[in-house]
């Protein structure tokens, strides 16, 4: 029971970091770029991505067993089209202006890699409850990131956090942090971030650096 | 008549003036000689005599059956006291054998063929060279009568000979051209008969004047050329040489036979002439023994297998601290771990550089400056292949051309990051030479 | 004798005395007079913009290089060349914490994530300009008026911006002089080039690079100029306006991210001159010399590859 | 043989299920997409043609229109919407008119793609409010970092003159082909 309970939380976690959608895969990089210019549209393109990848990783696993070989793919995409679709029409409906905001990217999580990825390396393979922590976890990983991200990108270039005023007149908002390249920079210096963390744990351990 | 160069090239300073004013001395006879049995490119010697036999000056000590290969003659009367592996200037241990000198007046010479190349046949001064044990000695010591035996199917028609010097410090062949002029334009009308060629020329660097008098003066006798060259390292590098004196171009991976000329040193005509004339076998040569470590720089005419310690005591010994010991020039001379080590047929110089000359310099990385470009002889991406060569990526090296490098050691010259350019391509070169190796087997 | 001081090394046994510190020295040297020019021009804040700058540029070099754990590299002051060019193609008065923001950039992003000096693709200093222009587009094109001026004194905007926008047309000999408004060093056209005579005479600078730049601006420029002279300016004014000078002399000479050949710098240069006429006549920008810069640093290594120079004895570069 | 025969039935049947989860959330949705994308019409026209209180979409010269009137039904101006290409993207507006048609009354950005925080700040009050009152005769004009003289300019945005400029353009595109010249 209690490898059950180690490999349960393990699948869950490891998106926050070891497995990290962006840091690590550098998967979806379409939305994560073009989405992040605040900390919202990243919640929002996060929870999107929660909502449609636990879904759908959950549904693949339940039928994983009655699905040939040859037509999973079509069938994966079938699912997760569905539930992309759903997605768009409740922020629609609901939240006009973030759907705005976000443009094209909501449906465009259909082809976003980590989605058919998770669906095809994990769901695909495990049961229904793994499936789900792993889904739950890489999201909520994939969530987090770009948030921070976002955040990163919004501070800098608006001075505000979530709409909110942090950094006073006396620093001038940085408009390529809003552009494209401001994304990327963000982007880099995360994943050198993460890699000299990394390292740093690792030499603490004593173990080898190096590839 | 505009100077003759090629394209590339660098200036270093040149230091001739510290010995270039210094006749030729004969260096007195060590006790001790120590004669390596590999002093050419090719097959080593085995040894034909054996320990406690006596020899005489002259007297063939080692030879091989191999084609590319050439004798060695005894450089004085003696006692063979050992045959054992010594440090060989080239970096290791070679088969040598150490003789005892002794007073002795009888020569084990060749028979002399005569002095009028007319009178001679090709056919037997080739042999005479061959016999003679006589090799380039302008530093490669590649055997001189494989050089002067072209394949039937190419026609040679130039002969091109040596005497830019453009190593810095040195002035063996500077003096050579003073000194013996007869004996260097003899020489080479004696190459000229083997080779059958009608065209003659002599290069030499513009930095020699009164040289280019004295040669002139003897070889408008003959109807020979002297080409005034460009002072400019390198010069006298073979390939840079005919380009620049017939504006020919030696192909990638070919010799200066596949464009119809033969390039030799001063230095080696005069051997051909004395084998020829005296029958005297190669077993001294001119020295410049000259550099800032060293108390009186001069010239010497030593006896093969004279221990550098030797020639460095008769030039008034060492001064100041001692930081490099350099076989040849400073761009392509080898280091030398101490002063120990015999004179051979390729010792064209020892250089005593002082250790406030090397002082110590980061090595940094490329800054694409393309200094290197500018100077390369034969237009290399020093700067990439050096890269490449950090890199590790054998191949690509190959492809950029790493087997063209003449090792000349410009790039390196030049190099504001002081990068091993140089090393780092003959490490290229090697690893690729493994690979070749490997791939056969 | 002691053997064990004997040095044994591979030839060649002596080298040249040049070295990288000499050759950004000179550099350094060679830039003082419009440095100092540009001090006396816009007043004693620029000093200060120059001294912050080159502080953060080592101070951020210095960073990056105990993290990496890379071999020490601030003596060669090639930070301080590049501390000094970003504030030369920044606007005067370029508030205190962007001169800042540029430097850290300059180094960090320009150049040590590449791996430091030699391996950066893009002219770091011009990096660190790029930067800022994205991130503070208002600051980058508000200009103040030179303390000995002309005309265009008046509403303090560039010989550029008053040719684009307004169609006024800058004395040529303020612009020679440099009494006009515009980025901190890059206004004096003189200063620059008597300051680049010596890194021409070394050969520090590849001479093809500005000449090919100054030609094809010129023949370009006057091509335009011919065919509306109402519309566009003379090649003159081409060669001597905003950062035209500064940029062909010491900005795509760095020698790190231009071609190693002259064939390949001739290139390279045509290039440039090419992208900032038409930028300067064509574009939304007023100037365009430092993206035409950054743009062709970007070919640099594609421009290396096929000028590969014929090697001796071979048929063609690339007969193997 | 079986094989395939599964394979479409399986595939079909994810289709289908699909069709209709999506049919059922879409039934749902809809009204609200809809109430959504019309109010924010009416927010727009009301925004730009003052004292408004109903509409009326017409066509006239090829354009869509809305035709206001007030509480007693006289019209009191027109909300015309137009769009065309800005620095980044497509600018999509609704510029309110004068029953004249000779002044502005109200401009609102419907859609715009242009660099946030610099010519995004087309969408901003303080460049829209610009708008208001502004005669469109013989066409609108912008200024660059100086204050607005005649009664038909205004400020461009500094750093952004290209989204100032093209807003400007579209405006006068538009309102000149309303107006049928």
């Amino acid at each position: 029971m209690a490898d059950d309970r180690r490999r349960s939380a393990y699948e869950l976690l490891k998106g926050f970091w070891t497995e990290n959608p962006i840091l690590v895969m550098v998967l979806g990089m379409c939305p994560t770029l073009a989405v992040t210019t605040s900390a919202i549209n990243g919640l929002t393109m996060g929870l999107a991505v929660v909502f449609v990848l636990t879904a759908s990783s959950v549904i693949i696993s339940l039928v994983r067993n009655i699905i040939p070989k040859e037509v999973r793919i079509p069938t994966f995409i079938v699912i997760i089209a569905t539930f992309v679709t759903m997605v768009d029409l409740f922020l629609k409906a609901f939240f006009l202006d973030l759907s705005k905001a976000l443009g094209p990217f909501i449906p465009l999580i259909v082809v976003n890699c980590i989605i058919l990825g998770r669906a095809e390396a994990f769901a695909s393979k495990n049961n229904v409850w793994l499936s789900f922590l792993d889904a739950l976890g890489v999201s909520l990983g994939f969530t987090v990131t770009l948030i921070f991200l976002g955040g990163v990108r919004e501070i800098l270039g608006m001075r505000t956090f979530f709409g909110m005023k942090v950094l006073g007149k006396g620093f001038e908002p940085m408009i390529i942090m809003l552009l494209p390249p401001g994304a990327f920079l963000t982007l880099g210096f995360m994943l050198g971030a993460k890699n000299l963390i990394d390292r740093k744990l690792k030499e603490k351990r004593g173990g080898k650096v190096g590839h | 008549m505009g100077l003759f160069t090629f394209k590339g090239g660098v200036h270093p300073p040149y230091q001739k003036e510290l010995s270039s004013g210094r006749a030729i001395k004969t260096a007195p006879l060590p006790k001790q000689l120590i004669v390596p049995l590999s002093q050419h490119i090719g097959a080593p010697c085995n040894p034909t005599v054996s320990v406690g036999e006596t020899v005489k000056e002259g007297q063939v000590i080692g030879k091989s059956d191999a084609f590319v290969s050439a004798p060695i003659h005894s450089p004085v009367s003696g006692k063979i006291k050992k045959i054992e592996p010594v440090l060989h200037p080239l970096g290791k241990k070679v088969m040598s054998v150490i003789i005892d000198a002794q007073e002795d007046e009888e020569k084990a010479y060749l028979e002399p063929l005569g002095d009028d190349p007319e009178k001679l046949d090709g056919k037997a001064i080739l042999e005479r060279v061959r016999d003679a044990g006589i090799v380039g000695l302008g530093g490669a010591t590649f055997p001189t009568h494989v050089k002067f035996s072209p394949p039937k199917d190419k026609k040679i028609d130039t002969l091109i000979l040596n005497g830019c010097e453009c190593e810095p410090y040195l002035t063996a062949d500077h003096r050579l051209m003073l000194e013996r002029t007869t004996d260097i334009i003899l020489g080479a009308r004696m190459i000229a008969r083997i080779l059958n060629v009608d065209r003659i020329i002599i290069a030499i660097e513009d930095n020699k004047p009164d040289a280019i008098e004295k040669v002139r003066g003897e070889a408008s006798k003959y109807g020979i050329e002297v080409a005034v060259t460009h002072t400019k390292y390198p010069q006298g590098a073979e390939k840079m040489l005919i380009k620049a004196v017939i504006d020919r171009e030696v192909p990638s991976g070919g010799l200066p036979m596949d464009v119809g000329t033969v390039v030799s040193n001063v230095g080696t005509a005069v051997a051909v002439c004395e084998a020829v004339r005296d029958g005297k076998p190669l077993i001294e040569r001119v020295v410049t023994v000259t550099g800032n470590g060293v108390k009186e720089p001069s010239n010497f005419l030593a006896r093969i297998g004279t221990p550098m310690a030797h020639l460095v005591e008769q030039a008034g010994g060492t001064t100041g601290k001692l930081g490099k010991i350099i076989m040849g020039g400073p761009m392509m001379g080898l280091a030398q771990p101490s002063l120990d080590v015999p004179v051979i047929k390729g010792t064209s110089g020892i250089l005593l550089l002082q250790m406030e000359n090397y002082m110590k310099v980061d090595y940094r990385a490329c800054i694409k400056c393309s200094f290197c470009v500018r100077v390369c002889p034969v237009h290399l991406l020093p700067s990439t292949l050096s890269i490449i060569g950090e890199a590790q990526k054998w191949e690509l090296a190959e492809k950029y051309g790493v087997n063209d490098c003449i090792e000349c050691g410009s790039c390196a010259y030049v190099c504001p990051s002081k990068r091993p350019i140089v090393q780092l391509i003959k490490t290229t070169k090697a690893k690729l030479r493994e690979i070749k190796a490997m791939e056969k087997k | 004798m002691e053997k064990a001081e004997i040095i044994v090394s591979t030839s060649p046994h002596i080298k040249s005395r040049e070295t990288v510190p000499r050759i950004m020295l000179s550099v350094i040297i060679t830039l003082l007079p419009a440095v100092a020019f540009s001090v006396y021009l816009f007043g004693i804040y620029v000093l200060f913009m120059y001294l912050v700058s080159i502080a953060t540029c080592l101070v951020s070099e210095y960073i990056v290089v105990k993290l990496r754990k890379r071999p020490f590299t601030l003596n060669d002051f090639s930070a301080v060349v590049t501390g000094i060019l970003l504030v030369m193609v920044l606007p005067p008065k370029f508030p205190m914490y962007g001169v800042v923001i540029g430097a850290f950039i300059a180094i960090v992003v320009g150049k040590q994530i590449f791996g430091g000096i030699g391996y950066n693709i893009f002219n770091p200093a011009l990096i660190g300009r790029a930067f800022l222009a994205a991130a503070y587009p208002v600051h980058i094109t508000s200009w103040i008026a030179p303390r000995i001026g002309s005309i265009s004194a008046v509403t303090g905007a560039t010989p550029l911006a008053a040719m684009k926008f307004s169609g006024v047309e800058t004395s040529l000999k303020a612009l020679f002089l440099g009494t006009v408004g515009g980025s901190v060093g890059e206004t004096s056209a003189l200063l620059l080039l008597i300051g680049s005579i010596y890194l021409f005479i070394k050969r520090y600078i590849k001479w093809q690079i500005p000449v090919s730049i100054f030609v094809t601006v010129f023949v370009l420029g006057e091509i335009f100029h011919l065919i509306n002279p109402v519309k566009y300016p003379g090649p003159i004014f081409h060669l001597l306006s905003g950062g035209l000078m500064i940029g062909a002399l010491y900005m795509a000479t760095d020698m790190v991210t231009s071609p190693l050949t002259g064939k390949g710098c001739v290139i390279f240069g045509a290039g440039i001159g090419f992208l900032v006429v038409i930028i300067r006549l064509f574009g939304g920008l007023p100037e365009g010399v430092m993206y035409s810069i950054l743009f062709m640093n970007a070919f640099v290594p594609l421009i290396n590859r096929v000028t590969r120079p014929r090697i001796f004895g071979t048929e063609a570069a690339h007969a193997k | 043989m079986q094989n395939r025969a599964k394979m479409i039935i399986i595939l079909t049947l994810f289709a289908l299920v699909s069709g209709l989860v999506l049919s059922v959330v879409y039934l749902f949705s809809n009204p609200f997409i809809q109430k959504n994308m019309l109010a924010e019409q009416k927010k727009a026209i009301f925004a730009v043609v003052p004292n408004a209180n109903s509409y009326e979409e017409k066509e006239k010269n090829g354009l869509k229109y809305f035709e206001c009137k007030d509480s007693s039904g006289n019209v009191v101006g027109y909300a015309l919407p137009a769009k065309g290409n800005g620095y980044q993207g497509e600018i999509k507006l609704m510029i309110g008119l004068s029953p004249d048609l000779k002044t502005i009354t109200g401009l609102e950005v419907l859609e715009q793609v242009e660099t946030p925080g610099l010519g995004g700040r087309i969408s901003e009050e303080s460049f829209l409010n610009q708008f208001k009152g502004i005669k469109d005769e013989p066409q609108v004009e912008y200024v660059k970092n100086k204050k607005p003289e005649k009664p038909n300019q205004i400020k461009a945005i500094t750093g952004a003159t290209i989204s100032s400029r093209s807003v400007v353009a579209i405006i006068n595109k538009f309102i000149k082909q309303f107006k049928g010249e």
